[in-house]
């Protein structure tokens, strides 16, 4: 069964590179991206496929505010003649690259390690972290407890996109004007009616994450994800522009110190090992501090591509 | 060479959109290409001890048939941080196009000589 | 299991569909198709392979498969009446 | 109740062959869109009413009711979204001037 979905994902990445009209490419990596979330699942990674489907839907908005000033902004574009290619210059384009990648994947696939993978790490955490680091969601007591250092500089690198997203377009009043963005419907027709009965259920949904993330699939990225994707829903119905930049900048950086200062203290200084009631509060309060620093980078990131828009 | 075939695919898929960026004529197959890359490492991450039928590692003990948690668990932090960083290409992709007017590579390398 | 096999027959043809699809919109359409038919597989397999938990994120996936197809629809509508 | 259950699931396996047939038998766009709105609507809660049977009274053919009520409400917007921005593109008529008569 897995290795149908997976000719179908090969089938899709295939159709997404090699798109002549710019306009099917997002149309092909919505597919692509949709039939990877159903490969997680069969893989038994119901977290991944969950963090894979949330941020489908803003991948494919920032593709699309990308292709939107493309279009505006781009006007020398090679027509490149194609009857006219002779084979040296066909194949310096396309023969030499091919060849070079097969001979990287030969290479790649001839060293790969073979024999049974030894399960010796797996079953160590599996047997462990119920003791370690408290709750159910093995994938959540991991990144959370064990790995936890990895988890700060994560956090540390969605701050530097976001502040790089956020300056790179940086415009210094962001008036409250209405922000039209493609034809937007008025907020009476049949599907932004709908929007505003789904919003609330999105946003339910990801405190619903943030919450129980250690118990059952769900964690702190993803639910982080969820909430945002509600601003995405709650711009398609109020089309309004009324996001202050300099507070959430501020306020996200906040949530980043506190991150650090909170895994610092429970995890470097040992109070993990003295007070180990402190262990459930821990998973959560940590869960909670990254849901809201994902969700306001990713608010940021959205808002500014929606200011690219407009300008 | 047992390794399962599920990892084939992941890195077949690799080597593709690797191929895509090699031959990108504009910046914008190029980003297209590394989206492509990044959930195809994902995949091969996740595709690591993959037997039919396997159980994700939630609430489970060792005995049964169980998905290796941390691969998951680096995994779900990759995706996110993926979007973010295609995000910045893409501004830096619309603040190039605004000043050069173009995207294609060969045009750029002759606007640069200037 | 054969309605799961049956299942990613069809999502075949509508790939197929999407490819060769005229017009962009077609391409959209195979989109959502194939996004309506992957929420009815998760549903199969969940209910073959008797695991409660994997209905909630069939659940989810309506959701959020949802919100994309919404901003697609608008940009076409936007680049294809733009230059009309 | 087993047999039941898959007998149902086959009905609905049918009405989804249906609308993949139709999908290629239509040549007009707007038809080829009545297959997403209303046969694969159809075809999909019948098959997870099909589902539910196979489950009988338990909390898993709830969930599966309540995948059926938001198909109910999905299924039809999308497909809503397509034809008005189809309509709207193809036809080139602005917002504006669109008093819902189609201008033909």
């Amino acid at each position: 069964m897995i290795y149908v979905l997976l000719v179908f994902w090969i089938i899709s990445g295939i159709l997404a590179i090699q798109a002549r009209k710019l306009i099917r490419i997002i149309v092909y990596l919505a597919i692509f991206s949709t039939i990877s979330a159903v490969c997680f699942f069969v893989f038994g990674a119901p977290d991944v496929s969950m963090a894979e489907v949330a941020v489908s839907s803003f991948s494919t908005v920032f593709l699309i505010v990308c292709f939107e000033k493309y279009f505006t902004l781009v006007t020398e574009v090679t027509k490149d003649p194609p009857h006219k290619e002779k084979l040296s210059k066909r194949a310096r384009k396309f023969i030499l690259p091919a060849c070079f990648t097969a001979a990287i994947a030969l290479l790649f696939v001839y060293f790969l390690p073979d024999g049974t993978v030894n399960t010796y790490l797996r079953d160590l955490y599996l047997y462990r972290f119920r003791l370690d680091v408290g709750g159910e969601n093995a994938a959540t007591s991991i990144y959370l407890g064990y790995r936890v250092y990895d988890t700060l500089f994560e956090a540390l690198m969605l701050l530097i996109s976001v502040v790089s997203v956020a300056h790179m377009s940086w415009r210094a009043e962001t008036d409250e004007t209405d922000a039209h963005f493609a034809g937007v419907t008025k907020s009476d027709t049949v599907d932004v009616y709908t929007i505003r009965i789904l919003c609330p259920a999105m946003l339910i949904f990801g405190v619903y994450l943030i919450l129980n993330g250690h118990i059952s699939p769900g964690g702190g990225f993803q639910g982080g994800v969820a909430i945002a994707s509600f601003f995405i829903c709650r711009y398609l119905i109020y089309d309004v522009y009324d996001v202050r930049f300099g507070k959430i900048m501020i306020f996200e950086k906040m949530t980043f110190a506190t991150l650090i200062i909170l895994a610092v203290l429970f995890v470097f200084l040992g109070v993990y090992i003295q007070l180990p009631q402190l262990r459930i509060p821990y998973l959560l309060a940590m869960n909670m501090l990254i849901a809201m620093k994902v969700a306001f980078g990713f608010i940021i990131i959205f808002y500014r591509y929606i200011a690219f828009e407009r300008r | 060479m047992n390794f399962e075939i599920v990892e084939l695919f992941a890195i077949a898929m690799f080597f593709i959109s690797l191929f895509g960026l090699i031959t990108s004529k504009g910046v914008i197959k190029g980003i297209i290409s590394m989206i492509t890359m990044e959930i195809a490492v994902v995949m091969f991450f996740l595709s690591i001890g993959f037997q039919t039928g396997i159980l994700p590692p939630i609430g489970r003990d060792v005995g049964d048939n169980v998905a290796d948690p941390l691969p998951q668990a680096l995994m779900i932090t990759a995706i996110i941080i993926g979007v973010a960083v295609t995000a910045v290409n893409m501004t830096m992709l619309i603040a190039l196009s605004r000043q050069f007017k173009t995207t294609e590579w060969d045009i750029l390398k002759k606007k640069k000589m200037e | 299991m054969f309605a799961v096999w049956i299942l990613l027959a069809f999502m075949f043809l509508y790939i197929i569909r999407t490819v060769q699809g005229p017009t962009i919109w077609d391409r959209l359409l195979g989109m959502s198709l194939i996004s309506v038919k992957v929420i009815i597989l998760i549903v199969a397999y969940a209910s073959f392979s008797n695991r409660g938990y994997l209905l909630d994120y069939a659940l989810i996936y309506a959701l959020f498969g949802f919100i994309s197809l919404i901003f697609i629809a608008f940009f076409i509508l936007d680049r294809t009446r733009g230059n009309k | 109740m087993e047999l039941l259950g898959n007998i149902v699931i086959v009905i609905g396996l049918v009405f989804m062959a249906f609308g993949a047939l139709g999908l290629y038998k239509f040549k007009d766009f707007y038809l080829r869109l009545l297959v997403l709105a209303k046969i694969d609507t159809v075809g999909a809660i019948t098959f997870m009413v099909g589902i539910i049977i196979r489950h009988g009274f338990s909390f898993f053919s709830l969930k599966v009711l309540l995948i059926i009520v938001l198909f109910l409400i999905l299924n039809p917007l999308t497909a809503h979204i397509i034809a008005r921005a189809a309509y709207l593109s193809i036809e080139g008529i602005d917002e504006e001037s669109d008093d819902g008569t189609g201008g033909r």
